[in-house]
């Protein structure tokens, strides 16, 4: 008898496999990402203090939309040939089939971070590594609240009349909270902050990512049965 | 033991009701042929038989087991063939084939794979991806999938749509040799022909009523073609 | 199905009573706010709307959670008429708030933990509505929304926090350490919100039974729709 | 002058030839039915003639029009029936043929939707959206669409996939209407019976050759099937 | 012999028709463009005076964002049951197809860029309808060379693996100098400068605008054959 993880795991894999074969979704995304961060320096000064600023801001706002993207082709391929059905054929838990599309999309999102945060250094001018060691609580966690919530949304949008358009919609306005931790947090380590001092900040980050990453577990289910 | 049973199960889509209180039992090893116009609920039925939607009021056992209470358990037992492939594009036929015997717990993964690709002709061409493929060869690996885990009960529906004869004969050998291993099989088909050929009970759904159903020993397919017309009228369904 | 007719009616009546009386106490009845002067007055309709919206997004959430767990469709009729009528109080207090704001702090909107928790929430309710719009399968629309009306008053705490932590600016008078109002601003004030909350309730009993009535009359039109069918076929033969 | 001709045409996706140096002509009025295993090319032959894909060598004339040339005169001439219903869901059945109307520049646009709309049977349903109609209706409409502006070439690729047995009367009968009408079909289908009843003159395609032509007088159905395997043999292409 | 106005016409008329009865296009547009706006304000600090003078750089962004979805959607319709197929089968120009696609962005364009100009009155507090007159300008343009672009690239990407996805990242690179002509151009009207003032950017705006719904208008028929 498969256990959950088993099943978590060959879904994991399938995805990272696929990804490897066609390895679109992780370029689009980057490409994405990185045209965002363009199209801020033309909005704004570029180069001006204002700029560095808003370097949080303009990281996880691309990392959002890059993100969004790659969860709507993530369920672009389950939903292509009924794959999704097939899915729900096996002997697998809703739980499981969660699980391991959000660990794919995770990846997918801290490999994509890690490619951007360079780009921010270059073209932003914020000193990033030094203090990365730290920077990467705020991410994770950031980045787990965002793949708990988007998954969901995106097996929802899916089904929806408007696709992928659904899935900014449903998602972006429950994410404040955690994108807000997540921004504040940056800045606050940009400016020389600890962890403790920016705590209030991580444990909103925390409680985000813990209750929605359970609750999208449990309420998956019902998004999956029609 | 009965291999599929329902019990007045209705099914409501909104305010439309694709299936009304439909009961009907198939014992172990029977083939049995579900005919009917379209929109009639003939793929909601095998959608609520293959635990992928739950019914509005009634029950389903499959096997003895309530698929309420334990879908994972029923779900061991069935292969299902659908208008789609359930394919994964990207992946070669034998990485599609290993994800699904990964996710059915199969012990012997690589040796039952072989033996499917074998079986539906497509061993040679195992490391080719799906996309690449012609309709007739996905539809093919589909058969392969739907039975890899070696299901006892295999639902069909509408599967020899698009095949060309070749892919229809191996098709049909195929039923033809599960149905003589005592494997439980329900088809849902337009061709009455193939459907009397292939099957040892038939029923026809109207509207979402099971208004007939009856063995095919001794049905000749001109009385099928009349008692179908009986049934269903000349109209399509609106 | 008369049933819900009658509360409907009743605190219809109640609510009508209220909203009569109701200019008199806030206008003439609670004294003159020294600082804020007529503007404050304002407040007899923002907060008691402000009231009204939690309740009506909390009895989604509940009655969501009631609908994924016995799949009653009369829980989903609830859960999508309380998050209507809770949204339409969200949006008065939308609308009451800028007018309120702009006398006082000089511009029609700030950016303060309060406000945007109301303006999330309207966000998340009105993609609840889209979502309800949008699906293809009344049946799967239900179970999304469902889950986006639980998840949505989930966040209603983090997102509250969030924006506390971010900046605030926006007065606290009920909630604060003791209710710090006079003895007739709080007559009024809880008169106000008596009123509101049986206009509440009379919206949300008259929303559910013309839901209902429709819920009934599109069965009845589908079953005239499919007699009609087997007649003509009967025809045919 | 011939409905259609082709000569010497070839194409290719990327590496894969679909098609070798085809070369046919089909008479005006002639019911042409082509056969072929999945695979073979035939749809990418209708679309070629349907102008709606350019050979990589060789020329198309319909009605002695070139299609490189102009394309657009040669559209008016032709209908389809593709896999597809290429029909707009959020629009009602009357929206759609109106649509396809105006852009087919039809003189008495009301008129010709309501006939259309007649002869298929979906009169009573003309202000649905086609969104709600069951997959035979919607097929239905197709066909209307397909011959809403009278063409004189009706290319018809597996037409009768997924239609109940009232739907596919419904389509032989119009298909024999057209043929007494002088109409030009060429028509694809796996199903040989049907093709052999429904056409006068048949080919064999067979990987992106055409190994077979000839009239289908005289021919049994068991002759066909002869034919065809020897050309085809029992395996589908790969 | 209907001619290529006529066929233009009834591919914008089935569109509008489409979006009047679903309304999902330009409400989806609406609300995302919304939430752009919104999501700007958590990066940066808001109701700062930098805030304001990047309202001209969020308003475009917003509509280049949620115009991108627009024309993905746009084109999902006709990608549905194969419809451009059908388009193609009719004796339409190819011209007149796009002709016809890209009115009915258009529209969608203006009538989202109507919406949101009142956001960002009350939210970033910048004075836009004293200078409206004026501001048209700079728009109408804008959003002719956004719609021409992204119709043609909408078809492309449409016929891709990737899909929608792919929509953003062909469209914005091309797009920038228009996008920083539209921006300008309202930064200075903002700050109170003349049309004769902004006259190279509006020269941009244009020549952009002429250029490229020229050569979409004949490329396009390379677009939808195959
Ligand atoms: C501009 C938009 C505004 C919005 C969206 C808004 C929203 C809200 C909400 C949601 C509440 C309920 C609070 C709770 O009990 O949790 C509330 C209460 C209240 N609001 Fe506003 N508000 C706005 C503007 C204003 C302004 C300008 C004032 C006055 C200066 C004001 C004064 C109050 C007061 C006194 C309460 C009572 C709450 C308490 O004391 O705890 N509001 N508002
Ligand atoms: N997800 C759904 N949402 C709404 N209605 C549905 C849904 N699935 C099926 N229906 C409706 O239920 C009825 C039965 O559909 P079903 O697909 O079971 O028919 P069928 O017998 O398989 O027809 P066909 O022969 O065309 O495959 C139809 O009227 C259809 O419109
Ligand atoms: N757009 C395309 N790109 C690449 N290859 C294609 C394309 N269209 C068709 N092919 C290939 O051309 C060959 C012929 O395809 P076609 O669709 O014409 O076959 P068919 O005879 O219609 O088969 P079926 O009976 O399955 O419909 C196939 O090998 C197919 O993979
Ligand atoms: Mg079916
Ligand atoms: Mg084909």
């Amino acid at each position: 008898m498969p256990t959950f993880f088993t099943h978590t795991l060959a879904i994991f894999q399938k995805d990272l496999k696929t990804e490897w074969r066609t390895k679109e979704r992780l370029s689009a995304m980057t490409f994405f990402a990185f045209l965002v961060i363009l199209i801020f320096n033309f909005a704004f000064e570029p180069g001006s203090p204002i700029m560095q600023s808003a370097a949080p801001g303009i990281f996880w706002i691309a990392t959002t939309f890059a993100g969004l993207m790659g969860l709507g082709r993530a369920f672009a391929i389950e939903k292509q040939n009924d794959c999704l059905l097939g899915l729900r054929l096996t002997p697998a838990d809703p739980g499981a089939i969660f699980l391991g599309k959000m660990l794919g999309n995770m990846v997918a999102m801290l490999l994509l971070e890690a490619l951007i945060l360079p780009i921010l250094v270059i073209f932003l001018d914020v000193e990033v590594f030094a203090v990365l060691p730290r920077l990467c609580v705020p991410i994770f966690l950031g980045t787990l609240g965002f793949a708990a919530v988007g998954t969901l949304f995106a097996a929802m949008s899916m089904n929806t009349r408007l696709q992928e358009a659904l899935l900014p919609i449903l998602t972006l306005p429950v994410l404040v909270p955690a994108l807000l931790a997540a921004v504040e947090s940056f800045r606050g380590i940009l400016e020389g902050d600890t962890l403790s001092d920016i705590f209030p900040w991580l444990k909103l980050g925390g409680a985000f990512a813990g209750l929605f990453g359970a609750a999208c577990l449990l309420l998956f289910e019902f998004v999956l049965e029609d | 033991m009965n291999a599929i049973e329902l019990s007045n199960v209705t099914r409501r889509f909104g305010h439309l009701t694709a299936l009304r209180g439909v009961t009907l039992s198939i014992p172990e090893g029977q083939t049995f042929t579900l005919f009917g116009p379209n929109g009639a609920g003939k793929s909601t039925l095998l959608r609520i038989i293959a635990t992928l939607g739950k019914p509005t009021s009634g029950t389903v056992h499959i096997r003895n087991i309530d698929v309420r209470e334990s879908p994972e358990q029923v779900r061991t037992h069935i292969g299902l063939i659908s208008h789609h492939t359930l394919l994964y594009d990207d992946l070669t036929a034998r990485e599609n084939l290993t994800f699904y015997a990964k996710m059915y717990g199969l012990k012997n993964k690589s040796e039952s794979v072989d033996e499917a690709l074998l079986t539906v002709g497509l061993a040679d061409r195992h490391k080719d991806r799906v996309r690449g493929f012609s309709r007739g060869m996905k539809q093919r690996l589909a058969i392969a999938r739907a039975t890899l885990h070696q299901p006892e009960i295999l639902l069909l529906d509408e599967p020899f749509t698009g095949l060309d004869t070749a892919a229809r004969s191996l098709l049909s050998d195929m039923i033809f040799n599960l149905r003589a291993k005592g494997r439980t099989i329900l088809l849902v088909t337009h061709d009455l022909a193939q459907g009397l050929t292939l099957s040892n009970h038939f029923g026809i759904l109207k509207r979402g009523e099971l208004v007939h159903e009856s063995p095919t020993e001794n049905i000749t397919e001109t009385e099928l073609r009349t008692i179908y017309e009986r049934h269903v009228g000349n109209l399509t369904q609106g | 199905m008369r049933r819900p007719y009658i509360p409907a009616f009743v605190f219809g009546i109640l609510a009508l009573i209220g909203l009569a009386i109701a200019p008199y106490m806030a206008l003439m009845y609670a004294g003159m706010e020294k600082d804020m002067g007529f503007a404050q007055k304002i407040f007899y309709y923002h907060v008691p709307s402000a009231f009204m919206m939690y309740i009506g997004f909390a009895l989604c959430a509940i009655f969501s959670a009631l609908y994924l767990y016995k799949k009653d469709k009369k829980y989903d009729i609830w859960a999508l008429c309380s998050a209507e009528v809770g949204l339409l109080f969200c949006t008065l207090v939308l609308l009451t708030g800028p007018i309120w704001a702009k006398p006082i702090w000089g511009t029609w909107w700030v950016w303060d933990a309060q406000l945007t928790l109301t303006l999330m929430l309207w966000l998340i309710f009105v993609a609840y509505m889209m979502l309800h719009s949008y699906s293809e399968d009344s049946l799967q629309s239900a179970k999304f929304r469902a889950v986006l009306g639980i998840i949505g008053f989930l966040d209603m705490p983090l997102i509250h926090y969030a924006t506390k932590l971010w900046r605030t600016h926006h007065p606290e008078v009920v909630r604060g350490e003791e209710f710090g109002l006079p003895l007739d601003m709080k007559i009024a004030f809880y008169f106000c919100v008596l009123t509101f909350l049986m206009l509440f309730l009379a919206i949300l009993f008259k929303r559910v039974s013309v839901e209902k009535a429709h819920d009934e009359l599109e069965s009845i039109k589908s079953e005239i729709r499919d007699r009609k069918a087997i007649l003509g076929q009967l025809g045919s033969d």
